[in-house]
């Protein structure tokens, strides 16, 4: 599987990620270093403005029962924050607005909307769906219903942006026409 | 120090028979023994917030119910409370002002959900639900107070009337200066009809005869369990204890206190908390006197076989000590409690009931070769880490026993057996007495003039792993 | 028990002069930006993001394998930013663990694969369970032991935790011996 | 806020609830408990779910010294030496229990008196009322003793294993919670008891009974246990679980029989007033529409035969100003407010030379031979 990676206009993608087959970023998405994602099952299609912090890992497999089936697009959305060391495996779509908080796992076959936040430590394997707007925490994941929309910090991409390519080499596309 | 907490390999017995580790004993230079937190009364020494660290006299605490003023817990999770601010322009003409509200970076509550007003200052007097039912409930402490001090009115009554007091003492006592203090406070006169004393009244519950029924749709609506509070929130504030999630309020931090321990017997201070470091005025642990002992190397036990066993002993203390042991003999184990009886300036006032001492019972599954004589181990200098150059007198050692020597610390070789009828997995149960020479420079010593070194004996249970 | 000897092989690792082991699995960003005090041990897989604010690490600090130290990020009105976070000496932080805290104090032990949110204040002499999430912002006393998630305290830690997480780390350091074989 | 004089420091009395599964801890002359725990501690390390249950003495006497520790020291934050306690306990407590907590109270912490307050008359405190039924569902068994001016009357008591965790047991089995260990399988099922399930109208619930469905339909309740499982609880569940209070056992023993045979043995003058002042108290009374089950139940079962030369037709039910589940310590804490208290409490001093235990029957009595 070669991993082709396509990096939207102005994303930031440092070098040391461990990439598996084809996976595209948005516009002004945030990268650290440390990230695997694994898209055997499929391209996975990341939206603008993520920011996804690192050994964060996006696996997009198929189930060992049945590998040989058609391949399936995991698309995230934009305005996703991904903490240290949360984990997407097996999920079919990501909304926007979202926070996985460090360490959280969502396992297989759940879909997750808009504006949650899966909280620091939460290991959602259930298969009920997640509405949008609802905050799980603690370690019997509550599901609780937000008050209002998660809201991620303005600076904090900006900052990140005019920091990261003074310390960490960044990734370019291979060839720059095909990265819109 | 992961591993001291969750292996009980090495325990001691205290003088009050408990088996604790050796970090959680305390060691009363007084009575020259062990003591553990059974057996050392507790005293608060401050309290302090567990957020703010801001230290408040008890008094003070009592007064705020045992609560810190400006930190506040999530009703929901019980996380501590961050404020977020926002600033707000009211009118036009006027600068903005700064709005806060409580956000709880765990749960995501916000004090907008039971819809408390932001407060325009960060530590805001943020609201307290008062118990509705307070009004009830202290007319009915004011009626019992009045009718017991009615009892005791109508008691002494009928005391004096046996007793004939002359007039005064009666009057003196009720009477007149009773109504006058009453007359200056402005309360009613006493009852004419000479009962002297009026009970408040109260109007008793009146049982209710139609119940309150169940509501007709309890049936059908659909449960949202997101919007029922679980008992553990509340219970965070039991005078409420609200249903829905919606009314619940944020709830003021407990505070906490520091303790500083006094050895029952002799009453002198073990363990004295700084003011608000992490150093100790007076910390007197077995930690510092007593040799610890570590396990360094076991031979796998076979029933009814003997099997070597290395242990290492480093000495804490400035001062060289020796060490003597001997074997545990179980019957004479609860005779000999209180090592030393007091004397001198120790003896205190009034000899005050002691919890008496929990039987030890032991059942010991194997027996222990232990090393004769006595065995010296050199002071602990904190210098000598730096020099390397430290000599090792291991001339005058007895190979059988002393398997390497090195600054404070000194490998002792036993014999363990364990009993032919010992099961696989459980663990081998084994005790030895450690006697170490302590030199005792407290005061109280009544004659000699320089320090007189004492043997002090220390139960010691080993419980071997059986899987080694 | 006595500790038992942790090997690791000798190419693995770099030794400074003032006896830092750090592995070369280690991901270090910043470095200008770190202080590491002397004989502190970084094993494989550990991340450390000087590049963000300046990370400062004092005596026979230990750091697990695949864990991560972060300095914390903080909101205000002007902006946003990243600031220093500091810890003390003999700190013992497990494997797999996620460090976001702001001051980290002297003889703290961090279990396994814990959590420590944004801006968190650990007194000296405290310990984290493992496993424990412990929210931003969230500040922990002295002689406290924290677990669960939301970090409670669960426990009382003994009066001679300075001398006890002391001997853990110098036992430690001294146990972390290279393997001979590929010498 | 003024000084009120009773935080002065030698007119603290705390008050004590231990109860079966909660324990209610605060100071006199308060109107709330200062914090309601579950009663159970640690022995270095190994917890011990019940104190009540300790196998001997020995584990019992540390158990209680470890518990009352962390009560004044993680509570109270008060240090026990000179202070005053009030223990509200039942009547039927065993005697080694109360023994071993005076011995712990008074000699291991030196508190100065001790007086054990039966839980039936404290709950009549803090109704102003002196004579009633008072009903105790606590969480392993029913309490029901009438009490008479004040006096319990002793030889009318009744007890029934028939409480909370007689509902828990019933959604154990009735709902398949997973392969847990054990502690967390009980905090899910009271979780469920607590939050989804309520008491049913007795027509409902004999149409329930006979299996057939009824015509309001109770709406099913999905309930998520942690993150892996989410379980739905059935309508019929959430109604029918409280039910086993009150289905009669082998020699027709239920709630409602017990109050009808405490009337019937009752001397007749009194029978009227005791059917008309029921005061509920316990935890489990707080499940919604437990009330006005009882009342229909003991209605119901007057046409029966045994009960019909009872002249009684209806029956009142008190509500005190307090959550049912503190009403007995609400009645210690106003208790502890009289000065009654120095006069009925045992003092140190000798207890230490008589030794004997302070009883609330045997107080008034030893109190004529001083």
């Amino acid at each position: 599987m070669s991993s082709k990676v396509k990096i939207g206009q102005g994303a930031m993608v440092c070098k040391e990620i461990k990439v598996k087959g084809q996976v595209s970023f948005g516009a002004s998405t945030i990268i650290h270093p440390g990230v695997t994602l694994i898209a055997e099952a499929g391209p996975i299609e990341i939206g603008e403005n993520n920011i996804i912090e690192e050994y964060v890992n996006i696996i997009h497999k198929f189930l060992p029962g049945h590998e040989q089936s058609e391949p399936v697009t995991l698309k995230i959305g934009s305005n996703n924050v991904f903490e240290v060391y949360s984990t997407i495996e097996g999920v079919s779509s990501i909304g926007d607005n979202n926070i996985f908080e460090s360490k959280s796992f969502v396992g297989r076959n759940l879909s997750i909307g808009n504006d949650c936040i899966i909280g620091a430590g939460c290991h959602l394997t259930s298969t009920s769906p997640i509405e949008d707007g609802t905050c799980v925490y603690g370690k019997n994941c509550t599901r609780q219903k937000a008050f209002c929309k998660p809201s991620v910090p303005g600076g904090h991409r900006e900052f990140l942006t005019k920091l990261l390519p003074s310390y960490h080499l960044l990734r370019k596309n291979k060839n720059p026409i095909e990265g819109n | 120090m992961a591993s001291y907490m969750f292996q009980k390999t090495i325990t001691s017995i205290c003088t009050c028979g408990l088996q604790k580790l050796l970090p959680d004993l305390f060691f009363c230079r007084h009575c020259i023994t062990l003591r553990c937190d059974f057996c050392v009364s507790h005293e608060i020494d401050t309290t302090y917030c567990p957020h703010c660290f801001e230290n408040l006299s008890s008094t003070e605490a009592k007064h705020k119910k045992n609560r810190c003023a400006s930190c506040l817990e999530c009703p929901r999770c019980f996380n501590t409370l961050s404020t977020r601010s926002y600033s707000r322009t009211p009118e036009p003409k006027k600068p903005p002002q700064k709005m806060y509200y409580l956000l709880c970076l765990f749960c995501n509550w916000r004090s907008h959900e039971p819809n408390i007003p932001d407060q325009p200052t960060s530590s805001g007097n943020w609201p307290v639900n008062k118990n509705p039912d307070d009004g009830r409930i202290l007319d009915l402490i004011n009626y019992y107070k009045s009718v017991t001090l009615k009892e005791v009115f109508d008691k002494q009554k009928r005391n004096t009337k046996h007793y004939g007091r002359n007039y005064m003492h009666f009057l003196e006592k009720f009477g007149l200066n009773a109504m006058m203090a009453r007359k200056k406070v402005g309360f009613p006169n006493f009852h004419t009809d000479g009962t002297g004393f009026s009970t408040s009244e109260i109007n008793p519950a009146e049982a209710i005869e139609n119940v309150p029924e169940l509501s007709a749709n309890t049936f059908e609506d659909i449960l949202d369990l997101k919007q029922i509070s679980t008992l553990e929130q509340r219970f965070a504030t039991p005078e409420l204890q609200a249903e829905n999630t919606d009314d619940l309020f944020p709830i003021r931090k407990h505070l906490r206190v520091k303790h500083s321990l006094r050895c029952r017997v002799c009453e002198h201070n073990v363990v004295k908390p700084e003011y608000n470091a992490v150093k100790f005025k007076i910390k007197h642990l077995a930690y510092y006197y007593v040799p610890e002992i570590k396990i360094i190397k076991c031979e796998p036990l076979l029933a009814g076989k003997w099997s070597s066993l290395v242990l290492k002993l480093c000495n804490p203390s400035q001062a060289s000590t020796a060490v003597r042991f001997e074997k545990l003999d179980l019957n004479a184990i609860n005779i000999i409690r209180e090592p030393r009886q007091l004397e001198g300036e120790d003896l205190i006032s009034t000899p005050k009931q002691l919890p008496e001492p929990i039987p030890i019972v032991l059942e010991l599954q194997g027996d222990i070769i232990v090393p004769e004589g006595e065995i010296k181990i050199a002071a602990r200098d904190d210098t000598a880490e730096y020099d390397d150059t430290n000599e090792v007198n291991t001339d005058n050692d007895d190979p059988k026993y002393v398997y390497w020597r090195k600054g404070n610390k000194v490998a002792l070789k036993f014999e363990v057996k364990p009993n032919e009828n010992i099961k696989k997995n459980e663990n081998v149960q084994l005790g030895f007495v450690m006697h170490f020479m302590y030199s005792d420079t407290m005061l109280h010593v009544i004659n000699p003039k320089q320090p007189q070194t004492v043997l002090v004996p220390i139960k010691i249970v080993l419980n071997l792993p059986n899987s080694f | 028990m006595e500790l038992q000897d942790t090997f690791y092989s000798k190419s693995e690792y770099v030794e400074t002069t003032t006896g830092n082991k750090v592995s070369r699995q280690a991901q270090i960003y910043g470095s200008q930006n770190i202080i590491l005090n002397g004989k502190v041990i970084l094993q494989s897989g550990v991340m450390i993001r000087g590049d963000l604010a300046s990370v400062k690490m004092g005596r026979y600090c230990f750091v697990g394998k695949g864990s991560v130290v972060r300095p914390p990020c903080k909101k205000f009105s002007g902006g946003f930013t990243y600031f220093a976070l500091q810890i003390g000496d003999h700190v013992h932080i497990g494997e797999q663990s996620v460090i976001q805290a702001a001051i980290i104090g002297s003889y703290v032990h961090i279990g396994k694969n814990v959590v420590i949110g944004k801006r968190c204040i650990l007194k000296d002499c405290c310990m984290i369970g493992d496993n424990t999430v412990l929210a931003p912002d969230t500040v922990v006393p002295s002689f406290t032991h924290y677990s669960g998630s939301p970090g409670m305290q669960i426990g009382q830690l003994p009066v001679c935790t300075q001398d006890l997480s002391t001997d853990y780390t110098k036992s430690f350091y001294d146990h972390f011996v290279p393997s001979i074989d590929n010498l | 806020m003024k000084i009120e004089s009773d935080f002065l420091p030698e007119k603290q009395c705390i008050v004590i609830d231990i109860g079966t599964k909660y324990t209610k801890f605060g100071f006199a002359t308060e109107h709330s408990p200062r914090c309601i725990i579950p009663t159970c501690c640690e022995i270095d390390g190994t917890s011990i779910p019940d104190i009540y249950k300790c196998k001997d003495e020995q584990t019992l006497m540390l158990a209680l010294t470890n518990f009352i520790h962390m009560l004044f020291y993680k509570y109270a934050l008060v240090a026990p030496k000179d202070k005053k306690v009030i223990i509200v306990e039942s009547l039927l407590s065993p005697t080694i229990f109360k023994e071993i907590l005076a011995k712990v109270l008074f000699i291991t912490y030196e508190v100065t008196s001790l007086c054990f307050v039966p839980s039936h008359c404290a709950s009549l405190f803090t109704l102003g009322i002196s004579t009633g039924l008072v009903l105790d569902v606590g969480y392993k068994e029913v309490i029901l003793i009438p009490v008479c001016e004040g006096v319990p009357i002793l030889r009318l008591w009744q007890a029934m294993p028939l409480a909370g965790q007689a509902v828990e047991n019933q959604i154990k089995t009735r709902i398949d919670i997973g392969q847990l260990s054990d502690e967390s399988i009980d905090s899910i099922a009271e979780d469920i008891k607590a939050r989804c399930c309520f008491v049913t109208t007795l027509k409902r619930s004999k149409i329930l009974a006979t299996g057939q469905s009824v015509e309001p339909k109770t709406s099913d309740v999905e309930y998520h246990i942690n993150g892996e499982r989410s379980i739905t609880i059935s309508g019929d569940i959430r109604e029918t679980v409280h039910d086993v209070l009150f289905e009669e056992n082998i020699d027709e023993m239920s709630i409602t029989t017990m109050i009808l045979e405490t009337i019937i043995n009752s001397n007749v003058d009194i029978r009227l007033k005791l059917a008309e002042n029921i005061v509920l108290i316990g935890g489990t009374v707080m499940a919604k529409g437990f009330m006005s089950r009882l009342k229909e139940e003991l209605v119901e079962k007057l046409k029966c035969s045994k009960y019909n030369n009872l002249k009684i037709t209806k029956f009142k039910f008190h509500v005190a100003p307090a959550y049912e589940n503190y009403i007995a310590w609400l009645g210690g804490s106003i208790f502890g407010s009289t000065n009654n208290l120095n006069i009925v409490s045992q003092t140190r001093e000798n207890y230490i030379n008589e030794n004997y235990v302070p009883d609330w029957p045997t107080t008034f009595t030893r109190q004529k031979t001083e």
